[in-house]
């Protein structure tokens, strides 16, 4: 585990939680390393909502369960951490917020922190939570000027008055952390290059405008809609129509329409909604019209825990849809390749006319954390459309194994598309010889589309003889545990497509004597695919579903009982 | 003849009488009158007797899937304002599978026609009870007879606030013809409910039963502003008026009303490819 | 304190202040007053804000798929005809996902009370525009302002033939508890489409906007059984009329217009077990 | 090849085959062993229809795809069948049907049989199908009494006079066939044993009846929709609530209410429709409301080819549903295990409260064959619900893993079902450890409904060294091959349940040298549960895809290819 400090925010909803860490996390990324996520539950107020902010001397991308600093909002804030205290947790609240029996019970190191008191002093109870930034800012001897910076950028719009009043209320809070002589202290780092604080959600958000996304449809589901909330937020200034649908399945056919029509169109929801688009996701698949469909992931079955993680949907979008076609599935772990695969997504669906899904999760899109400022290319623009000219065929059957695909209005044929089998002309057919050239023209691009299969990437030594494997989200928590573990013989092997698997990927399994698939869910979804496309030999699957990510401890814990 | 009909023989899979030809006469006599380029008009449909008509009519089509030809007809025309979009299907197509995409589009106002084929009836699938089948009517699932209330898809239209409302019946081409005409002339959502027999499963509505039921409106004398004489018209089903029930040349269209066209009326599909430095300073 | 609420403390998930919490009272206090048997009470409901409500209510339910409650609870009425259903979600749950399930089922008019709370926006999911969200309301997915014509649930229910169609608001908990008493008393489909402010994201429609843009109908004076004069104020949206705006005590409902039950009311839970002699016969 | 006569009668729909087809196949049935199966286009009127009456010496359940008899009834009805004719082949028709120059091309032999005319001559046009009935079963030198019998069951409720004129009708095609001296014959075996003739569809129908069904929501779509229709004739006479749905959402849901309130529900669709109904799956798994859902396959993608025949949607119905919980899956074969199955299904569904499929196709559905008749058991008409008590928990945690079902209104506690996560009492929780205790429950049934397992049957030498797997429909084929392949070391495993497998699977693997799996679809779905279950080496896969079943000359040559 890598040496940090683990800071812990619990309060209720409504309490404006995301407020203070989106300022933390941006102020300690200029002098530390550190990673943040939230854990929030499914209402709108009350409740008991946390973050964690994880600041360390060296990058990190993953979570701690225990907390060193907790900072408590309310006397109903104390009741589900218990369990991820040390001795040396320091604990700050008023007085009342936790009783006398827990704090003898657990040994509380207590320190009474009065926000409320302390704002309503410095004018209104709505400084509490500038007080907070500035007392964590103060413990951490942040660098006051840039604090500073992002209140004023933050409350500028209000007024001159408000920025002069938060800065104050912070400076009050700055003098308090300061004063404060911390049990627990992290030095700082010599330098931290720039980084861009960034969540999964705006990742991939940046990544679909430079995919060239222009039409966006969908229907309301956490955490899905956050995609489409970010899109909607750039539609002026980017050019994209985005329209909410009545129901999921109005939505997919919709992008379908759009995508037949010309443009760049996308979906983005969670299980449940992905569900009610099944059909339409084979209806992409005879059709061979583009559409990048983002699921993000959280617990089922059915509602389940609308709010937590879980990758889960593996399955469901490898078999989603009756008969049988080909399809793509990118799964980001990395904040960059959230930015990547989003852009990639919609030109390899244009290239291959096949559907191209995003498979992330609520972890992964709801953490901030740092990312290196890097430029997307325009070669991902590219469009594969073609003018049709009067004889044109939308199915015509070529040797490159692509039908060229034109659109409706643009050049002087017409552009036939059936859900039901046809011919070159895009007409209906019963004729059993047509249909098994189509049959075999869709299938086979399962081959011709790995030609731009997602590379995985080995983290650790080469000559390993352990591998670990994971895909999506996990990455944060295996890399950090491959950076800190005293074992020389384990690698991680970081998949970003998880679907379908080309069989160079196989090489990686070669040397391995131990095949260790960690997963975020009960069975072991991808294991079960490495079995199945690449005859790989699972020995150890360790997987968690209970609506949290992994903590760095917990897989200390089992990859500890599994290696050894 | 018109551009829309092909130039070679084509096996049409309706039944020898069945309504749907004087329907696909009617189809391709308004787009020849309309006018209109061919490489421009899209149709999209779903799956049955009914939504097979595309296949049978010279230009570009998106045939989809059962009930869901109103949704993909909607993004094709708001990605595209220039062409002329048809959305067709039949009454369980429509009105049952694809009932909440009919309730959301309507408050759309897409500019759209929507072609209705309403038989009362399930065809493809071999007779079973439509949304329409009137109570009593026997089919192959409710053997002693429909109970529940068929729905009526001009009233409802109305009362969502459709921007034209038309009924047709196939008895009369010419008739039928001249309100489709409108109905794609109308600059919104148009629907045509469109009587026709299906001379094989609806023993009970057919070509004497629609023509017995049914009265043609004097255009001239019915003012189709007049939201209340329509709904009037939607609601009194002892006779089913025929003609344009209702239009509103008032009501802005979806593809004006969208913000993404509000300040620019350049169609998306011909707007200028993103520019990647754009994105790129997001990602400072 | 009605025999309907728990005995010991429960955590509501609800925003304080939100309209959900004296429509709960309402929905407490008619279940008290109409005086029904806890066990024979069931409760289905779909998902957002709204659909928690059997979660604090003491009774059975099947809290099931956001847009499905209409579904559920039809099929648990006319399995067991015995039962009082009540369907409850929101105005996105019910008229958005559900809005096929709303269509249809008013056409089957089954036994229950269709409870819908109208905050005019979608709360759970954090204020994105529902069906009945107004022109111009600024929301998380319409940030410049909603632009679709929003729908008008009562005149839907009406030209769909409802049997029972009323309207609330929770700024007065008797009269509303009074309607949904009502609603669970009629015999059929009874929908109450009710008013409450979701404090948290709808900023336009508040407690007052309500208020002022709302009356109580004097049900004295307004003759229920008319259905022009029920569908003339559904249709005029300038003032919303809360009341029973309509009632037709003559139709049939569900479980006695299905053939299971015409010649024998046995609820099908009740009735014996398949004698699998019959069945037997069958495979000679 | 078993010793038989392949009859195939080609004309259009709507002129009346099925009538032709249930005749021929009732009387052929008296004296033969006989198989029949239809292909029909999608259209109500038109079209090329045919259907294959095949007659044989010994039990027969499959198609050749050669043709011996081959009668036309219009001039459109032999341009899709040459590829199906022998060097001895006779074709009957109207000279007009086929061409100068197609008889020249193709050597045909060709009988003129002037149906029309002949009908006309007894009175009407509308006798034609009733002479060429008679026609046949001259040929074959039937039973005359049986078929008139046959003749007034069908038309007495039409009159007496209607049942004469068929019946001379009948005889004069009858002296006709008589009269053609018969190029190719099959003697009659010495007695057939008395069979029923049945289709899937009403093996079904019973079998669900027999379950205790009484109440079936469902969307009409083919060739799932016979089902239904099976049973709204039966709904007066048997008690069975059918109630058509506005869309295969509404369906599963209303389903589930049903369950919930105490029915035995059911939905029957297609792919299509099945796909729709993905998320209500999901629900089905997290309230452990019991579901039968019969899933009627086609060949897809989307509409794809909507009145044929495909093993296209097993990874569908596995995996259909977001989050993850158990499943069981039946596949009929055998027409006998159409009716067992779907009656086992409502067992099994009450008993571990799980959704059950069934899992069918279009060629099993509309193939009708001869079943010896049995009886079903009352056993699985148990019901495994109870009457709550005031402190009834519908989710109880108990040592046996399923939490007792009641059924609200019964008994003096609340049924509380929920699709969140939720505790014991059915209450939404967020709780963790809740969550855990939960998803273990559900997920530990995987393993207690194998208990219950539908047996697989070993089919040919036990001491084989190459083994032939097949699930569903295949069966009748598959069954044939062994019975006259000339090699001694294969057998066949007949497998009912292709989801989820025991372990004591395995075994029939272990002896095989050779595991040649053999599916009506592309990718070979079942193999790969085979790999993912048990860790079967398949060696081989032998597919079919365009939308017809295996022929059994097909099979015979490629598995001839792959055993040897
Ligand atoms: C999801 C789905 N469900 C069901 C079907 C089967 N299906 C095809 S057409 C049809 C109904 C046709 O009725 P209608 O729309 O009235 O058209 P008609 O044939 O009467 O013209 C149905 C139920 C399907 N193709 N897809
Ligand atoms: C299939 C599906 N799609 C989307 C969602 C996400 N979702 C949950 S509640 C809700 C809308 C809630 O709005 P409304 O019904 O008006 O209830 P309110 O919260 O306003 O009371 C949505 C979209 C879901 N749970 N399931
Ligand atoms: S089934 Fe009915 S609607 Fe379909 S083609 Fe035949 S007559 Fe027309
Ligand atoms: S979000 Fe709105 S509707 Fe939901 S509880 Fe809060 S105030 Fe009520
Ligand atoms: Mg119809
Ligand atoms: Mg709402």
């Amino acid at each position: 585990m890598k040496e940090s400090l683990s800071i812990v925010v619990s309060g209720e909803a409504g309490q404006g939680l995301a407020t203070i860490e989106e300022f933390l996390v941006e102020a300690l990324s200029m002098e530390y390393y550190v990673f943040t996520s939230k854990e929030v539950m499914s209402r709108v107020r009350g409740g008991n909502n946390t973050f964690e902010l994880r600041v360390a001397t060296s990058p990190i991308h993953s979570l701690r369960k225990t907390i060193d600093y907790l900072f408590l909002l309310n006397n109903n804030s104390f009741y589900r951490l218990p369990k991820r205290l040390l001795p040396t947790t320091v604990v700050f609240g008023e007085d009342a917020f936790v009783s006398v029996e827990e704090k003898e019970k657990y040994s509380l190191k207590y320190e009474i922190l009065e926000l409320t008191k302390l704002a309503k002093e410095a004018g209104s109870r709505m400084f509490a939570n500038t007080i907070l930034f500035g007392y964590i800012a103060g413990m951490l001897e942040l660098n006051v000027k840039v604090a500073e910076h992002l209140i004023t950028k933050r409350f500028i719009h209000r007024g001159e008055p408000i920025v002069a009043d938060n800065i104050s209320a912070f400076t009050k809070g700055y003098e308090l952390g300061l004063a404060y002589e911390a049990t627990l202290k992290l030095k700082k780092p010599a330098s931290v290059p720039p980084f861009k604080v960034i969540d999964g959600n705006t990742a991939l958000g940046i990544g679909l405008l430079g995919g060239g996304i222009n039409y966006l449809s969908s229907y309301p589901m956490s955490p899905g809609t956050s995609v489409m909330m970010y899109l909607t937020n750039k539609a002026d200034e980017f050019g994209v129509l985005v329209e909410q649908a009545e129901d999921e399945i109005a939505a997919l056919n919709m992008a379908l329409g759009a995508s037949y029509a010309g443009a760049r169109s996308m979906v983005t929801t969670s299980g449940g909604g992905f569900a009610l688009m099944t059909e339409a996701v084979s209806l992409a698949g005879i059709i061979e019209t583009p559409a990048v469909i983002h699921v993000a992931q959280r617990p089922g079955p059915a509602t389940g825990l609308p709010t937590r993680t879980e990758q889960g949907d593996l399955n469901l979008v490898v078999y989603a849809g009756h008969g049988e076609f080909p399809r793509i599935i990118l799964s980001p772990g990395k904040l960059e390749d959230g930015v990547l695969l989003a852009q990639k997504a919609f030109w390899l669906a244009d290239k291959y006319q096949v559907p191209v899904f995003i498979l992330s999760d609520q972890y992964w899109l709801e953490s901030l954390g740092q990312m290196t400022s890097f430029e997307l290319s325009e070669q991902y623009m590219e469009s594969f459309t073609v003018i049709s000219d009067k004889d044109y065929k939308r199915y015509q059957l070529t040797d490159d194994g692509i039908s060229p695909r034109a659109i409706p209005g643009f050049g002087e044929g017409f552009v036939k598309v059936d859900s039901d089998e046809h011919d070159e002309s895009g007409q209906i057919t019963e004729d059993f010889d047509v249909r098994i050239a189509m049959q075999n023209k869709r299938m086979n691009k399962r081959e011709l589309l790995l030609a731009d299969y997602q590379d995985a990437e080995l983290i650790g030594p080469k000559n390993y003889k352990k591998l670990l494997v994971g895909w999506g989200s996990t990455y944060g928590v295996l890399k950090e545990f491959i950076e800190t573990t005293s074992l020389s013989d384990v690698a991680y092997l970081y998949v970003k497509q998880p679907f379908p698997l080309p069989t160079s990927l196989k090489s990686y399994f070669d040397q391995a004597q131990q095949v260790v698939v960690v997963e975020n869910n009960y069975t072991g979804q991808f294991a079960n695919i490495l079995t199945l496309e690449l005859g790989v030999n699972v020995t150890d699957r360790v997987n968690k579903y209970n609506g949290e990510p992994f903590f760095i401890e917990e897989l200390n814990e089992q990859l500890g009982e599994v290696l050894k | 003849m018109s551009k829309f009909d092909f130039k070679h023989d084509i096996d049409i899979a309706w039944c020898p009488g069945c309504g749907n030809f004087p329907l696909r006469t009617a189809i391709l006599k308004a787009l020849e009158e309309l006018n209109l380029d061919q490489t421009q008009v899209v149709f999209s449909s779903g799956i049955g007797q009914a939504a097979k008509m595309p296949q049978y009519i010279d230009a570009s089509y998106f045939n989809g899937l059962h009930g869901r030809g109103l949704s993909v007809a909607q993004a094709i025309q708001s990605v595209n304002p220039k062409l002329v979009v048809i959305a067709e299907g039949g009454d369980g197509d429509m009105y049952g599978e694809g009932g909440n995409h009919f309730l959301h589009n309507v408050r759309r106002n897409p500019n759209l026609a929507h072609i209705v084929h309403n038989n009362m009836i399930y065809g493809l699938t071999k007779g079973q009870g439509s949304p329409t089948s009137p109570k009593g009517l026997k089919t192959t699932t409710q053997v002693s007879g429909v109970y529940n209330e068929p729905l009526n898809p001009v009233a409802l239209a109305l009362a969502l606030g459709a921007s034209f409302v038309g009924r047709a019946f196939t008895g009369d081409v010419e008739k039928t013809k001249e309100i489709i005409k409108a109905a794609i002339a109308h600059e919104g959502y148009a629907i045509v409910d469109i009587f026709h027999p299906c001379v094989t499963y609806n023993k009970v509505n057919t070509f004497a039963w629609y023509k017995n039921n049914s009265y043609w409106l004097n255009q001239e004398e019915h003012n189709a502003q007049d939201f209340g004489a329509a709904m009037n018209l939607a609601l009194n089903q002892e006779k089913f008026a025929l003609g344009i029930l209702y239009q509103n040349k008032e009501k802005t269209p979806f593809h004006k009303a969208h913000p993404y066209y509000v300040n620019d009326s350049t169609p998306l599909v011909d707007r200028p490819k993103r520019d990647i430095t754009k994105v790129n300073a997001l990602l400072k």
